[in-house]
């Protein structure tokens, strides 16, 4: 790829980067109208973060080298992903971005987290593992199946930059079954694997419900702020997966500043859209009880594999 | 003497051996067992010797005689000696029962003339069916040996299985190279004479000769 | 061939226990190092072979090494090397003379095995194999009954290698391995199909195959650590070779066994599978890294069948890849299992615990064991940019691959993918679980909670491995050229074809973990920027002062996903009994059902069987003399009738 | 050229000889061990000149290489047994249970058998043949009865009356044998010699070859131990004194083999396959059996005798499948029979000496106490249930082989299976009592005379579980054509 498209493809990544905070502002915002309330304002993530990063850091008496290592770890790792994932331009700034390698190094966060939570010795850290790991059993192989259906139906392999162009390419062809199982089947799992309701409550530190938030108990000052931070980003990421992955109509294919634009407003309009879907799903919903998570769980890999083999029956 | 006469004669002396092991059977009395043992190698060495005469080989002479010496006299005395020193007394145990031993080795004769059935034709000895006549023999005998249970009873069984092979090498094969006849004869005394002696060891560890006691080694 | 030389020298040496003590271990390793050099001698110099004047009853003994016994030969030899050197430092030597000959013979009955050239040759080093780890598995303890176990299961898989290879032998009418190819014309279909399910289930009776797995879990756990290492690496790269040369070399992936290699691929996921669960339950770190080696292996096995239903649909050149993803995932499990089992005994020796309930907080006592303890775990549970990442990458590469055959097989992908993610989940739960009940928290017990310093012995050859592991992890693709070529040398195709070009997508972890080390530092630098000191403070424990007894344990890590896969667990009888001060008392037990449900009832059989024939020796000498009567008539008679 | 059988069998009768009437008792080992070397020098000689210049035949001799493989065997093993005899005699003289008188008795009656079993071998005249088994019979049945106990004299017992009654029945096949020669050849020319019976063999009556040859496979199989005749086997091995268990078991045994072995080629000629379908019939009864038995027995010796009715099956199936593959490797594994059973049972031996019980449930950690017999044990242990690098695997993987080069898979694949129960109830018992701890302070009945013949049997046993050297792929192959027929 050329330097311009390069430098544009970092610019995209930088982009997400900022963005991340701001998404879950918008989230949280759309959340408290439905609910008519006031609520902060959009770039109240933004404030917090900062707080958080300038307070000091207390660690458990009980943690090692590791508690220290991970938030550094976790962060990392989503800006990372950052820079493979397309949002704007069909084009990735890391080399030879691979859906394989993303789908792992989502695994990569969540085993750092878990080790993270297991560090302090209570139990919370503990249950909030156990629960992670629960879930992450059925979240990882239907993300994984999800993702390789439609890499399947593009028959462009593996390589995430090449998808968006071929699926732009097949057209409205692409809205087979394929792509909505699969694309229901990852909506389910964003809604579990960033701990959104009715999976998880991110505004509860309720002992009994909280899963995620049980995990960063121990966290304070930088290593909070960069957990929450990579929390965040994790959202941002996945929500512009289905804008860029599932449904790339819109996305700039070619490095004209009309398509970019273009492919701004298409990406911005996509996460808006989303956006609404979890704050409505948010409001609506009520948490469900932990040992019926698996079952919506089980659905959504069983739509994950039906997408699968539907590519090969239809 | 001519051959028919011989082969009359060489039938009537098997048939009676047949007999005299079925009589064996029905005895239950030792003294009795050992004089019908001793009657049947009688007739064996008898039926050797006319074999000789008929056939004209002369070395068949020379088993009669040995058969005459060993197994008519001498193998009783010594059975009866061992007897004598190891006070048994003198019924036949038996675990079948003499009716049923009796059907039993009617059944085994049956079969035997069945198996040598095929085999007649193969002959062309003077007589055809000593065969089936000493494969009987030699079953009753076995027959004896599984359902008595007193040690010097087998050492009979034995004999009579032994006497049946005879009758079969006399009578089917005109006996074999003397040597090996010799040899045979020889290990069956000394056959004998050891289980004599075992018999003996037996009564003086065991205080009984009833082998039925011998049930110490087993899975 | 001057190679080998001290290979069997130190195997000799055993043979001396009058030997000075360290002496034996001294051999082994001179060898080992010898070994290690197999691979790059081959690159210099080419197939290695030599061949023993001394006739034998089936041909004369030869080894030739080539590529693929070159570099299997020098990944375990490291291994072994890594390994005896910790045998130095732990003090394992003190296990006398016998065992450390019993360590040489090892090593010179693998290698052989894995050089052998000779029908005769492969199988008695094989069956050594089996031989030396049964005698060096006496641990003592809850192994001794898997001991038994695992000599009679792994004798039964040996009477099926045994009779496989005969077959095998028949056929080509040469003991010379290196000439056999392409064997199934002559085999025939059916003859073909059954040596091959032969070869499979054999040697997947030393590779933990559903059922045959009911020795693993209880001999890791009795088992010397350095046995266990030893077995499940060193021995399985043996037998994973082996299987892959005799299905593709010797027997060749025609048709036939296309149907045969769909059942494999089920047994395979099936193993897989179960390992995966079984591991997510067990409390004493071996067991656990016995089901995951199961699970590993189960992998391979995936692989492999995965490249035999390619080679029997038609397409032999796609089989390159599932091939060297099996070869890679074999090279890397001996990688990180070896560290990870060394890591365990070390820290079980310093702890003086053997499960992990009684564990914890070793990550603040022993640091440098923490950290490669966390790369063996990392690589385990396929975290990138660690090796284990590298394997199963390739695998999910050959699954896509099954994309582009007939639409009967392409039904593989989504069950192929399903089963891997399923697994490999699993794998992290169960690693996480291992890792963080181990070495985090806080300690569990007195011998947790001040253990014994660790040996600079120890400590060195695993920091080499899991510098081994990082490096494979990033170097995958180099890696993976050598490995094809040994793969495709034996599928038999030409020299040229290289795995990539069966690739879908480009990717380089070299460049994509480069960047990603980049931003890690970073981040790292950013965060640094006017950064107070970190005050350390208790847990926050809402106001009630935290004992251990308070911590999450183990059992409750797992309890949900037992709740979850429930039905699939063994018995899980759950006691409530009320204690002398009125207490209540809570335990879950968890029984392996194989061994339960098959093994014990089948050995019950066989007893009754037994005894039931054990009648006939009555003692009684008439019903003796009766059986010769009886059986004289009725053969008699079956001769007259028939 | 030297008269080497008369010097095998004169060198075997002096020695006995020797052994009874020497003037001091302590040059009768020494004697006996000398004598018995004298013997396999002459036996390999022997094996030498009839692998140069073809089969002795002369005077009542028939000796090919069938006859020069079994008589080495035999010579081989009665040296190392008269070796070990010296060091477990020594023992049982400290313990006061023997005398010198004993000790004659026991030599004369050791060398003499082994001469009786070395004619077997040799003379060619069948009826010989079978006049040297019925001795055989006799003379050992004092070496089984030498302790003159209850049980020994019950063994000695039921030994002598079952191999009387299998011999005599042997003896019907021998007369019909006989019979159709003599209706061919004509009485008075020798129609017993094995030679000259072969040369008429296909001309002799089918039928009556049948039932002769049921009888002769029931008769000496009943002496060969094949089940179910095989009720004597374990109790005269394990009461009688280790050694002569060692000798019934790796020497007694193989003569009885050799016996069908010959019956079998003359029937061969005329009934093709007849006499091979009785053989494998009753190798896999036994076998099975065998099988059975060794799982629950708890006396190390019987279950010992067991595992020998088990390779007497297997050898029987082997020679039963008539293939030349087959029977190359049923006369190697009696070969390495011999070998590893002899060690095993001087092993036994140690253990019951130093234990003072034949209880395998008794004996535990032999491991710690007594390295040398334990490791012996364990190897030995290993070779008889067919672990590589031992000699029994390589015979049972040759019988194997041709059993599936025969397309008798269905066999082959019964053969493995009973072979790996076997293994699994051996292993189940052998290893037990090496690990774990000894209840008592035993100690190591130590002496270079029982460490010797151990280590020579296992050396034997590994090397030609490793190799195969041209002679003695040479050798056992003419000893195959012997058994298949080739005068």
């Amino acid at each position: 790829m050329t330097e311009v498209s390069s430098v544009i493809a970092f610019a995209q990544a930088v982009l997400l980067l900022a963005c991340a905070p701001l998404v879950t502002g918008v989230i949280r915002k759309m959340k408290a109208m439905m609910q008519h309330r006031v609520g902060p304002g959009v770039l109240q993530p933004y404030r917090d973060l900062a707080k958080l990063f300038r307070k000091g850091e207390v660690v458990s008496d009980s943690s090692s080298w590791l508690f220290r290592f991970i938030p550094y770890a976790c962060a990392s790792a989503m800006i990372l992903l950052a820079f493979m994932i397309p949002s704007v331009y069909a084009e990735v700034f890391a080399p030879y971005g691979d859906l394989i390698a993303l789908v792992y190094i989502f695994t990569l966060y969540r085993f750092a987290m878990v080790l993270g939570g297991l560090e302090g010795g209570s139990a919370f850290g503990g249950m909030g593992s156990s629960r992670e790991m629960m879930m992450s059993v059925l979240i990882e192989p239907s993300l994984l199946l999800s993702i390789m259906a439609v890499a399947a139906l593009t028959g462009g392999g593996t390589d995430i930059s090449g998808i968006p162009a071929l699926l732009c390419a097949m057209g409205l062809s692409a809205l087979g079954p394929t792509l909505i199982l699969a694309a229901a089947s990852f909506m389910i799992t964003l809604v579990a694997e960033n701990g959104r309701v009715p999976f998880d409550n991110p505004s509860t530190h309720l002992e009994l419900t909280m899963v995620h938030e049980a995990m960063h108990l121990e966290y304070s000052g930088r290593g909070l702020a960069l957990m929450e931070y990579a929390s965040m980003l994790r959202l941002t990421l996945f929500m512009s997966m289905i804008g860029t992955l599932f449904f790339p109509w819109g996305i700039a294919l070619t490095a004209s500043p009309a398509d970019l634009l273009g492919g701004l407003a298409a990406i911005a309009a996509k996460m808006l859209a989303l956006a609404f879907v979890i704050a409505l799903l948010e409001s609506v919903k009520s948490k469900m009880r932990l040992f019926r998570i698996p079952n919506l769980l089980t659905v959504s890999f069983v739509l994950s594999l039906l997408a699968m083999i539907s590519l090969y029956i239809l | 003497m001519e051959t028919e006469l011989a082969l009359n004669l060489v039938d009537t002396f098997a048939v009676g051996m047949l007999l005299l092991s079925m009589l064996s059977m029905a005895t239950s009395r030792m003294g009795q067992l050992i004089r019908y043992f001793s009657l049947q190698s009688l007739l064996l060495a008898a039926m050797a010797a006319v074999s000789a005469q008929a056939t004209g080989n002369t070395h068949i002479y020379i088993l009669a005689a040995v058969t005459l010496a060993i197994k008519v006299v001498i193998i009783p005395r010594f059975l009866r000696y061992t007897m004598a020193k190891i006070n048994v007394e003198r019924e036949v145990d038996t675990l079948v029962g003499i009716p049923g031993s009796l059907l039993l080795s009617a059944a085994l004769i049956m079969a035997a003339y069945f198996v040598t059935e095929p085999l007649m034709g193969s002959f062309e000895t003077l007589t055809r069916n000593c065969l089936a006549l000493s494969l009987s023999v030699v079953f009753v005998g076995l027959l004896m040996m599984c359902t008595r249970r007193k040690a010097v009873t087998e050492a009979v069984g034995l004999l009579m299985m032994e006497n049946g092979l005879f009758l079969g090498v006399m009578s089917v094969s005109y006996g074999m190279p003397l040597l090996v006849e010799l040899g045979i004869f020889l290990d069956v005394l000394m056959a004998v004479v050891i289980i004599g002696i075992f018999a003996y060891r037996i009564n003086r560890t065991f205080n009984s000769v009833d082998t039925g006691f011998l049930r110490r080694l087993k899975e | 061939m001057m190679l080998f030389a001290p290979a069997f020298l130190g195997a000799a040496a055993c043979v001396f226990p009058r030997a000075p003590r360290g002496l034996p271990l001294a051999l082994c390793a001179v060898s080992c190092i010898a070994g290690v050099a197999a691979f790059p001698m081959f690159l210099l110099y080419g197939d290695i072979s030599a061949v023993l004047p001394m006739p034998s009853v089936w041909g004369f003994y030869g080894i030739l090494v080539d590529r693929p016994s070159a570099i299997m030969m020098s990944v375990s030899s490291a291994v072994f090397l890594m390994t005896v050197i910790h045998m130095r430092g732990s003090g394992a030597s003190a296990r006398g003379p016998a065992y450390t000959g019993l360590v040489n013979l090892l090593f010179a009955a693998c290698t052989l095995a894995m050089c052998a050239d000779n029908v005769l040759l492969l199988l008695v080093s094989w069956e050594a194999v089996s031989v030396c780890t049964f005698l060096m598995a006496s641990g003592g303890g809850s192994g001794e009954a898997a001991r038994w176990r695992f000599l009679v299961i792994t004798h039964f898989g040996g009477l099926m290698i045994v009779a496989a290879f005969l077959s095998m032998y028949l056929a080509a009418g040469t003991p010379v391995l290196s000439e056999w190819s392409g064997l199934s014309s002559v085999l025939g279909p059916a003859g073909s199909v059954a040596a091959a399910a032969l070869l499979f289930l054999g040697f997947g009776t030393k590779l933990g195959l559903v059922p045959f797995h009911a020795w693993m879990p209880d001999l890791y756990a009795g088992a010397p650590t350095h046995t266990t290492v030893l077995l499940t690496t060193v021995c399985s790269n043996a037998a994973v070779l082996l299987l892959i040369k005799g299905l593709f070399g010797f027997i060749g992936d025609g048709p036939e066994v296309f149907g045969l290699s769909f059942m494999l691929v089920a047994l395979s996921c099936a193993t897989a599978l179960w390992g995966a669960l079984e591991s997510l339950i067990q409390r004493e770190p071996k067991r656990i890294l016995a089901y995951s080696s199961m699970e590993n292996m189960a992998l391979v096995m995936l692989c492999v069948s995965l490249a035999m239903m390619f080679g029997s649909s038609g397409s032999p050149e796609l089989s390159v890849l599932p091939l060297t993803a099996a070869f890679l995932h074999t090279v890397n499990h001996s990688l990180f299992k070896s560290l990870m089992l060394m890591a365990v005994g070390t820290a079980e020796e310093s702890t003086g615990e053997t499960s992990i309930e009684r564990m914890g907080g070793l990550a603040l006592r022993l640091r440098i064991l923490s950290v490669t303890a966390l790369a063996a775990t990392a690589s385990l549970a396929a975290i990138p940019p660690f090796n284990g990442f590298a394997s199963e990458w390739l695998m999910l590469q050959s699954m896509v691959e099954a994309d582009g055959l007939a639409a009967g097989i392409s039904f593989i992908l989504p069950f192929g993918v399903a089963v891997l993610g399923i697994c490999g989940a699993m794998a992290a739960v169960s690693y996480a679980r291992l890792y963080g009940f181990m070495f985090l928290g806080r300690p569990r017990s007195p011998g947790a909670e001040s253990p014994a310093p660790v040996s600079r012995w120890t400590l060195a050859p695993m920091a080499v491995l899991a510098a081994a592991c990082l490096a494979v992890g990033l170097l995958a693709l180099p890696v993976c050229d050598q490995i094809s070529a040994a793969a495709a040398s034996i599928a038999g195709l030409p020299p040229g074809t290289s795995y990539r070009e069966h690739l879908s997508g480009a990717f380089e972890p070299l460049a994509l973990f480069a960047l990603g080390g980049v931003i890690l530092i970073a981040v790292a630098v950013v965060s640094r920027i006017r950064r107070r000191p970190a005050v350390t403070a208790g847990t926050w424990d809402c106001g009630t002062p935290l004992d251990s007894g308070m911590q999450y344990s183990s059992a409750g890590f797992s309890q949900p996903l037992v709740r979850v896969f429930h039905p699939l667990y063994g018995d899980l009888t759950e006691t409530r009994e009320d204690g002398a001060d009125g207490g209540k008392t809570y335990k879950v037990v968890f029984s392996e059902p194989f061994v339960k449900d098959l093994f014990v009832p089948l050995g019950r059989a066989v007893m009754l069987a037994a005894r039931a024939v054990g009648r006939i020796q009555t003692g009684n000498i008439q019903s003796y003399l009766a059986y010769i009567l009886i059986v004289l008539v009725s053969v008699l008679m079956a001769v007259r009738l028939f | 050229m030297i008269p080497l059988p008369e010097l095998m069998i004169g060198a075997s009768a002096v020695t006995a000889a020797v052994c009874a009437l020497a003037p001091r008792e302590r040059t009768i080992s020494p004697a006996s061990i000398a004598g018995s070397a004298v013997v396999l020098a002459a036996a390999l000689a022997m094996a030498v000149a009839v692998g140069t210049d073809g089969p002795i035949r002369y005077g009542p001799w028939y000796i090919d290489g069938l006859s020069t493989l079994f008589s080495v065997t035999i010579a081989a093993v009665s040296l190392a047994v008269s070796m070990y005899s010296r060091g477990y005699l020594g023992f049982e003289r400290r313990e006061g249970i023997l005398t010198t008188r004993g000790e004659r008795y026991y030599y004369a009656a050791v060398h003499s058998f082994a001469a009786v079993m070395l004619l077997t071998c040799t003379v060619s005249s069948l009826g010989m043949m079978w006049i040297m088994i019925e001795a055989t019979t006799l003379i050992s049945a004092f070496l089984v009865g030498y302790y003159r106990n209850e049980q020994a004299t019950e063994a000695a017992w039921k030994y002598i009356m079952i191999c009387s009654v299998g011999i005599t029945l042997a003896l019907m096949g021998l007369m019909l044998v006989y019979a159709s020669a003599s209706g061919v050849l004509g009485s008075e020319s020798g129609a017993l010699d094995w030679p000259v019976l072969m040369a008429a063999a296909s001309m002799l009556d089918p039928e009556l070859m049948k039932v002769a040859m049921v009888f002769a496979v029931i008769g000496f199989g009943t002496k060969m131990g094949l089940a179910p005749m095989h009720t004597w086997l374990p109790d005269a091995h394990s009461q009688a004194p280790t050694p002569v268990s060692a000798m019934l078991s790796a020497a007694l045994l193989n003569c009885a083999l050799y016996a069908i072995l010959r019956f079998m080629a003359v029937s061969d000629a005329s009934v093709p396959g007849f006499s091979g379908g009785l053989l494998m019939m009753f190798g896999f009864a036994s076998l099975a059996a065998a099988a059975a038995f060794i799982i629950i027995t708890r006396d190390i010796k019987r279950m010992l005798a067991y595992s020998s009715v088990e390779h007497m099956g297997i050898m029987a199936i082997g020679f039963g499948m008539g293939t030349p593959e087959s029977v190359f490797g049923a006369l190697f594994l009696v070969v390495a029979h011999s070998a590893t059973k002899a060690l095993l049972f001087f092993s036994a031996g140690n253990a019951i000496q130093a234990f003072g019980t034949r209880d395998m449930d008794c004996i535990r950690g032999m491991g710690k106490r007594m390295p040398f017999t334990s490791s012996m044990m364990a190897s030995g242990t290993l070779a008889i249930v067919g672990m590589p690098p031992f000699s029994v695997f390589v015979g049972e993987a040759v019988v194997l082989y041709a059993a599936v080069s025969a397309g008798l898979y269905l066999q082959a694949a019964l053969l493995a299976v009973l072979v790996l129960t076997v293994f699994a109830g051996f292993v189940m018992h052998v290893f037990p009592m090496i690990s774990g701890e000894p209840e008592k302070e035993v100690r190591e009945p130590g002496g270079m005379a029982r460490a010797a013949p151990m280590v020579m049997l296992l050396g034997v046993s590994l090397f030609l579980g490793l190799f195969m050297p041209d002679q003695m792929r040479d050798w056992l192959e003419s000893a195959a054509t012997a058994v298949l027929g080739g005068v």
